[in-house]
């Protein structure tokens, strides 16, 4: 039963994740007043991009992409994907837990599993010897040091909220009491705040910025390799609102209510990926290091206090 | 516009890919720039045929040349059409690159691009509106299909040629050739 | 009527044929050796701005001749005069066949990229010039291209139309 | 009977190195190899032979004993393994550098130092050993004279005001109990005050945090590590900062037992809460301080003391999962520091003595080998999974979280991801990015450096994949500390609130990256290119014009520098200015006129009959 999990949920993960590229460039262009390319334009561009015969600046310049994206598809296995064992006498439609490595390491191992993406990514651009890559990578971690420390507070606190490390436990209790958004409100604000951040899009995408550092680490990319960061962004989004989903919106009864969870936080991230401009990289810090650290502290406070 | 026929899909899968995902880099030359943004913004939105303008010639496949190409500038044309990947497509803009145009008698542009990089297609016009480009890309669409957009494959059958025509007019060459 | 500038520069300096043109306009003939001096004195004296060196290629009496446009940048603490505004053309002649001239760089240091654009679009040499290399175009040419004696057309029919056409 | 075969050829090995010296340098190499390896041998045979045995008896009223057992043999092999290495890395780093004798002598003695103060079975002998590993140290600190000697003078005076405190600890338990033997002052102390074995430990902790690097005593870390030779420096920040570790543990757990340390203090100002908050600041400063350094081994020494405050928190906590987690931690810090070290000093070797971190770059190309080490290094330093800092700090949190701690989880993790940040700028402005002109003539690491780099990474992994392993070794070291041992499997740790299961992880990551892997060869395979050929908007790129690895982190500096200015430092270097100061005021005394030494006795004179007038004493 676990083996066809492991394989059925980064298959989940990929698709859904493709549809929500396509979808945020179609709802980009709808911003915009324009029809914007179909839904499966994304699928189109990886076609097109694995027909390439693209160059490549040795081994570690396609292997760093190749980690990159095994390290998502690693971390996909060990978010709780909908369906939890309390569910399972509430609904008729509930089926078992979908979350194949849940059970060998917890939320801990997740928050070590998503420095695959990142440092993959890094040490492929390092590479590959271009000195846009080599400022988009030190943009690209000075952003991540900067969400990772509200993030960091974020899980800390619904971790000794519900008193366990285990992923699938927190989303049972989540779904026997009420939701995360509810017992830990301003973590849920505090996580939001930074959800642009941790998914590369508009306001914070300074990292992978087209025109200032024509598109950072992925200067020297393309066919091939390119087509796998694109999945590799895919899954990566996929990856992190499922994480918001389970931590803060009670998970799904089923993979169903997990998917449309979902799309709704996915939409909202996307309005503000629609309309923001790009943030300076020392703006960006400050502004993480802010409003978002602030409120997760004090719910942090919060929760030890009222333990 | 056959994109959402399958059959053409499962037949040649990279084709029609190459077709309806255009990602384009733009070379500024010249007056022809002025035309790029009405083409890729909200009013005539070259997106939904899936041209994409791209930072780097690394991630594109398509090369739009808009506008006159003097001497400096057709270094610079030459190391950005080496530095993409293969199946890449370029296309000319208005008259100038055609046959230099008004500056047909002048010391510092270039007469006949196709002497020194192949060209798949030209878009007549001192500077051609949107809906010129769109019909161009719409012919390179034909001959893509057809396969008669091989301008890659020509420049390596010929590359001494071409690399021959670029060191007389540019006199030395710093990068080393592309097919040794 | 003599503006004071004129009388103060034929006092100063001899053979010196001042014009005034239209209003606000001067223009200064002068020898070529005596430039450096003139334009030291101009920019004391509140010319203090070179807009612009260009050159005229009088092919017919075989002289170039250089026009040095001097104005002032009217800093705004101090109120505009009529005065202000005027333009003065420094011009002077040299031999088209070895046109020298020596460089203003001492004087106005902007002026190193109009003096490298002379030497490379007409063959005017500057001494003193730190680098004069070519600013737009891509190499030398033997005939400098703005030259009224370049032949265009046979230029561009000798360098592109030898160009051969890749064929197939 | 064991120990004392162990110290019989470490110490017998450091002399008849140095005798081999003077008869032919390669039977000197040779022989002091030979001697290492034997001590891994023996030591390692002497698993499970625990043992007491006194040595010498009635050295001035006490007799010394040597004692063998878990947590002793523990650290022995660890200390023995690391010497091991970097023997071999020295072989060939130290070729053509002048008094080797003295330097291969040096090493096996601090080893051999530490081995005695690890299998020590009573406080005097341990401080004998404490000692001679201390000055030996400072000699090998300053092998390399100019700034060297000044980083070891400062190291010697701190380690030596460590000493002394520690000395009073040891006099006063002397004089308390009469014997100072460990094992039976542990039943004694029981019974002591609370109030004396706060003292105890504030005694003997001064000394072992000095040596431990924790935070306000950390200062002569930094200097020793950079200006130390690399074989060295990787022997200290590996092993030898690491006897701290073992001091704490043998008092408070070993001597003391875990109930008193628990309820010492009370509530806020209990004693375990207060030294985690001080290993969690450990954390946090140092590798925000590693962060913007630009020297190479300045910025491992930094990170060495941040690690060290992970080993602090999973120790104070005095539960077998916290205490297992610091002692695990432990022994792979020791592994992925030392690794790092010895990458940089084949670097340094290769470049010519070159560490600045702006003037490197694209080294990868040229070192492979030393690129892999390196690699493997930082992932371990980071705790990426798969590698064994990764388990070893699982396990840290999981205490934090289950004893209802987010704050110092929160510290801890912090530091983890400013750990991430400064590691991958090592890595980059080393081996990634543009190879400069000077370099290109680079050969590879000579083989004797290569042996132990690769051990290391085989170390890192194994430990990382299957934790099992030591866990177990770890196990029998809290058995018989007094802690209920840890439930473990061979790939990780079993237990009801949240089990690590390694091999899923492992063979997860294993599949997925060969399955990205065949789909990225269903493409075409890329065209091998130069790194000159790299897109610059249509310019070509001369060599050498691309130097981008400088100031790597800029933005950050500009925010975080003014905050950073190194307080503790600055306060020693005030004392030292007081107490010059102050010497030099009592120097003015002796002016050396025989009328002013007159003139005190006078005065003096005239001061006592003031006395005897005013008060009448006599």
């Amino acid at each position: 039963m676990r083996i066809i999990h492991v394989v059925v949920s980064p298959l989940i993960a990929l698709t859904v994740g493709v549809l929500f590229l396509g979808l945020s460039r179609k709802i980009i262009a709808r911003v915009h007043r324009r029809y914007g390319p179909p839904i499966y334009q994304p699928v189109i561009d990886v076609v097109r991009m694995m027909s390439q015969r693209s160059i490549s600046h040795g081994a570690l310049f396609e292997l760093g992409v190749v980690l990159s994206l095994a390290g998502s598809f690693v971390t996909v296995l060990f978010i709780p994907l909908g369906g939890t064992e309390v569910s399972r006498e509430l609904h008729p439609l509930a089926h078992g837990v979908l979350c194949p490595l849940c059970g060998s390491g917890g939320l801990l191992v997740v928050i070590y599993l998503m420095l695959f993406s990142p440092l993959g990514l890094a040490l492929g651009a390092g590479a590959s010897a271009n000195p846009n890559a080599s400022i988009g990578v030190s943009r690209k971690m000075l952003l991540a040091l900067a969400y990772e420390v509200p993030f960091l507070l974020v899980i800390l606190a619904v971790m000794s909220h519900y008193g366990t490390i285990s992923f699938t436990e927190v989303v049972a209790r989540q779904q026997q009491g009420n939701w995360g958004v509810l017992s830990v409100p301003l973590s849920a604000a505090a996580a939001f705040l930074i959800l642009p951040a941790m998914l590369g899009i508009r306001p914070f995408d300074m990292a992978t910025a087209p025109q200032e550092i024509a598109s950072g680490p992925l200067a020297e990319y393309g066919g091939p390799y390119l087509a796998l960061i694109a999945v590799q962004k895919a899954v990566h989004l996929f990856v992190v609102i499922s994480l918001f989903v389970d931590l803060f919106l009670g998970g799904g009864v089923n993979i169903i209510t997990f998917l449309l969870k979902m799309l709704a936080v996915f939409l909202a991230a996307e309005m503000i990926n629609a309309v923001l401009p790009r943030f300076k990289i020392e703006d960006a810090v400050k502004f993480c290091w802010k409003w978002p650290t602030a409120l997760a502290f004090l719910q942090m406070i919060i929760t030890v206090v009222s333990k | 516009m056959d994109r959402n026929q399958i059959t053409k899909w499962l037949k040649s899968p990279a084709k029609m890919a190459n077709k309806y995902s255009l990602h384009a880099v733009y070379f500024c030359t010249g007056c022809g720039i002025i035309e790029i943004p009405p083409v890729i913004t909200s009013r005539w939105d070259a997106e939904r045929f899936g041209v994409l303008p791209v930072a780097t010639p690394r991630q594109g496949n398509l090369f739009m040349i808009t506008g006159y190409v003097s001497l400096k500038t057709l270094r610079a044309i030459i190391r950005t059409y080496e530095q993409m990947p293969d199946p890449k497509y370029t296309v000319g803009f208005g008259s100038c690159p055609i046959n230099g145009g008004m500056y047909w008698d002048s010391y510092n542009t270039i007469k006949h691009l196709d002497k020194y990089i192949p060209v798949d297609g030209w878009i007549a016009g001192c500077m051609p509106r949107p809906e010129a480009v769109f019909i161009g890309v719409t012919h390179l669409w034909t001959l893509i299909d057809k396969g008669k957009a091989d301008g890659y494959v020509r420049y390596k059958k010929n590359y001494a040629a071409y690399r021959r025509n670029q060191e007389l007019i540019l006199g030395k060459i710093d990068w080393p050739p592309l097919y040794p | 009527m003599t503006s004071p500038l004129q009388e103060d520069l034929e006092s100063r300096f001899k053979d010196v044929e001042v014009r005034a043109l239209e209003q606000n306009r001067v223009s200064v003939l002068v020898p070529s050796g005596s430039i450096p001096l003139i334009l030291r004195y101009l920019k004391d004296n509140g010319r203090d701005h070179l807009a612009l060196i260009s050159c005229v290629d009088w092919i017919e009496q075989g002289e170039f001749e250089v026009v040095y446009v001097l104005t002032s940048y009217m800093p705004n603490d101090t109120e505009h005069g009529p005065g202000q505004r005027l333009h003065v053309l420094l011009k002077t002649r040299i031999p088209r066949e070895d046109p020298q001239l020596k460089s203003a760089i001492a004087v106005f240091d902007n002026a190193e990229p109009y003096e490298r654009e002379l030497h490379e679009l007409y063959g005017v040499n500057f001494e003193g010039h730190p680098r004069l290399i070519p600013l737009f175009l891509e190499r030398e040419y033997e005939i400098p291209p703005f030259r009224k004696d370049f032949d265009m057309r046979k230029y561009v029919e000798e360098t592109f139309g030898s160009i051969p056409s890749v064929d197939g | 009977m064991l120990p004392a075969i162990i110290l019989v050829i470490a110490f017998g090995g450091t002399g008849l190195v140095y005798l081999a010296g003077r008869v032919h340098p390669r039977l000197r190499d040779v022989l002091a190899v030979l001697s290492s390896l034997v001590l891994v041998g023996v030591i390692s045979y002497g698993y499970g032979r625990w043992g007491q045995l006194t040595w010498f008896s009635k050295f001035l009223g006490v007799d010394l004993s040597l004692r063998l057992n878990a947590l002793g043999w523990f650290f022995s092999i660890y200390i023995a393994l690391i010497n091991a290495c970097s023997m071999v890395f020295s072989l060939s780093y130290m070729e053509g550098k002048e008094r080797l004798d003295f330097y291969y002598s040096m090493m096996l003695l601090v080893s051999a130092s530490m081995l005695g103060v690890v299998l020590s079975g009573d406080f005097l002998s341990f401080y004998i050993f404490w000692e001679i590993m201390s000055w030996s140290t400072y000699l090998l600190i300053s092998y390399k004279r100019g700034l060297a000697l000044h980083a070891g003078m400062k190291y010697i005076v701190m380690s030596l005001v460590g000493s002394c405190v520690m000395l009073v600890g040891i006099l006063s338990l002397h004089a308390q109990y009469g014997t100072l033997e460990i094992v039976e002052l542990r039943g004694l102390l029981a019974g002591a005050s609370g109030g004396y074995i706060a003292f105890l430990l504030l005694a003997m902790g001064i000394a072992f945090g000095i040596k431990f690097a924790i935070l306000p005593l950390h200062t002569w870390m930094p200097d020793a590590h950079s200006e130390a030779v690399s074989p060295f420096s990787a022997v200290l920040s590996g092993v030898l900062v690491r006897m701290g570790m073992y001091g704490f543990l043998l008092i408070m757990y070993s001597l003391v037992g875990i109930k008193t340390i628990l309820e010492l203090g009370r509530g806020a100002w209990d004693f375990h809460l207060l030294f985690s908050w001080l290993g969690a600041l450990t954390i946090v400063i140092p590798t925000f301080i590693a962060l913007l350094q630009d020297d190479a081994k300045r910025l491992l020494a930094w990170h060495g003391i941040g690690q060290g405050g992970y080993m602090i928190i999973g120790m104070a906590f005095g539960t077998s999962l916290g205490v297992a987690g610091g002692i695990f931690h432990t022994i792979n810090h020791g592994s992925y520091i030392a690794l790092l070290f010895l990458v940089v000093g084949a670097v340094e070797y290769r470049t010519g003595g070159v560490r600045d971190l702006n003037r490197l770059g694209g080294l990868m190309q040229r070192m492979p080998v030393a690129f892999l080490g390196c690699l493997v290094g930082i992932m371990g330093l980071i705790g990426i999974p798969l590698t064994n800092g990764f388990v070893s700090k699982w396990v840290i949190y999981k205490t934090l979280i289950m004893e209802g701690r987010p704050f110092l989880a929160f510290m801890a993790f912090v530091g983890t991801w400013g750990t991430v940040l400064s590691v991958y700028k090592l890595l980059h402005n080393m081996f990634l990015g543009q190879l400069p002109q000077e370099y290109s003539k680079v050969e590879r690491s000579p083989l004797s450096m290569q042996i132990p780099i690769l051990f290391f990474c085989l170390v890192i992994f194994v430990f990382g994949i299957l934790p099992g392993i030591p866990l177990r070794v770890i196990q029998g070291v809290q058995r018989e500390m007094g802690f209920e041992p840890l439930e473990l499997t061979l790939w990780g740790v079993a237990s009801d609130t949240g089990a690590l299961n390694m091999l899923n992880i492992c063979l997860a990551l294993g599949i997925a990256f060969a399955v990205v892997f065949l789909v990225m060869r269903l493409g075409p395979k890329g065209r091998k290119v130069s790194q000159d050929d790299s897109y610059a908007a249509g310019s070509y790129v001369p060599a050498d014009r691309y130097q981008h690895s400088v100031e790597f982190y800029n933005p950050l500096y500009r925010m975080i520098s003014p905050y950073l200015k190194d307080r503790a430092d600055q306060f020693c270097y005030w004392i030292a200015d007081r107490i010059g100061g102050l010497s030099d005021s009592t120097r003015r005394i002796y002016t050396g006129y025989a009328g002013t030494y007159v003139l005190y006795i006078v005065a003096f004179l005239a001061f006592l009959i003031f006395v005897q007038l005013v008060w009448k004493t006599w």
